[in-house]
């Protein structure tokens, strides 16, 4: 098993109640587990079926596998300018 | 190299951002400035608090200016407002200055719309009736109301 | 109706023609400067003066900000420079502000386009190596020589 | 005939040697008129056959007739921006 930090913003932060969790997850494990694991958490069922997952600041499509020393964030629709 | 700082939690300033990127060879200079509005969505808006995820968004933002100034003889200034911002200030400024107009008008253009699209910043804003939301540009109603934490 | 005063003796200064025109539902500010270069058409620039028709050119910059008033929903101002002009100061300013940036954007290009080709305003420039000429963009190398008083 | 004060600006001001010229034309004169006889003042030859005219701020063409009452000014290529 590995575990993955994944930083949470804005509305995504308010549903999960914090600006960071842990997922523990099998090695090899891909976007897509990472966020069925996330949408098991309490307030995670509200969360978007397909979020905008980044790996170290790029975006990664769901049957990417994941770099557990990467920096993992789930980013809400985006609203700047 | 020096690292340039895209995003300010203090009232962002149009003049020293043209001064930055002018030059007695550059003699087009074109601005655009986001303010926030007093309305969105048919509501209106009291106050206003942007966040975002910082290391990415300055990166971005680095990216955005790399890549116009790439694609047209400008030079890029761009900034965003972080924090709680009043009516009336600027959420957002970007210069373009060029040789000619034509190039500073599509990279100020260019440079907005990508700013839009690709930089993590987030929105929350509290209306006249003391309720919330989150700007959602991709919800039906332009928000998503705010969910308090359980 | 209180008189408008597009033509300007000192320099011209963004901020205050953008505060005259921006209010809490117009959240998007487009702007051209268009400064003083150090050169035109292959020759370094040293001085320049504008002159005007002036009464003349009060009325069509008035009558562009009232047409591009009309065509879009944006809000206009205009200055423009005469005078002796130092390189890099400002010979012209368009804002225009809206409540989304498309319309802010055609606008003050619609309203520069409109002050080159409409507004009586003549340019002399002086060269790094004495001479001078009126900047004449009809004329295939862009200036007409001054040919001294008889 | 009537008497017309022609306004003239940057470069044809100086090719005339003046900011102002009176030019006597019969009454019913047109623009075509004015602009003939100017052409042949002293460094007028210079001026293009068919430079910009305005009456009271207004573009004229050749063949219309000068109001004596109205200003008049003749503009070289604009430059301004």
């Amino acid at each position: 098993m590995n575990q993955f930090q994944v930083l949470l913003f804005a509305r995504y932060a308010e549903l999960l109640g914090s600006a960071q969790v842990e997922v523990n997850l099998p090695s090899g494990a891909t976007a897509a587990d990472l966020i069925h694991a996330l949408r098991q958490l309490p307030g995670g069922d509200l969360l978007p079926p397909t979020p905008f997952l980044v790996m170290n600041h790029a975006q990664v499509r769901a049957g990417q596998q994941l770099d557990p020393s990467a920096e993992l964030a789930l980013l809400p629709p985006l609203a700047g300018g | 190299m020096i690292r340039v700082r895209f995003l300010s939690q203090v009232p962002l300033e149009l003049t020293p951002l043209i001064d930055s990127v002018t030059a007695p060879d550059r003699g087009a200079v074109a601005t655009f400035a986001g303010l926030v509005r007093n309305h969105h969505a048919g509501r209106e808006v009291t106050a206003l608090a942007y966040s975002a995820y910082e290391p990415m968004a300055e990166q971005v933002c680095q990216e955005i200016v790399r890549e116009t100034e790439a694609s047209w003889p400008v030079r890029i200034a761009l900034q965003h407002r972080l924090g709680d911002v009043p009516i009336g200030e600027a959420a957002v400024l970007v210069v373009a200055s060029s040789a000619h107009r034509a190039a500073a008008f599509d990279a100020v253009r260019m440079v907005i719309d990508a700013v839009k699209s690709r930089v993590p910043i987030w929105k929350r804003e509290r209306y006249a009736d003391g309720s919330e939301a989150w700007v959602d540009p991709t919800a039906p109603e332009g928000v998503t109301p705010v969910r308090e934490n359980r």
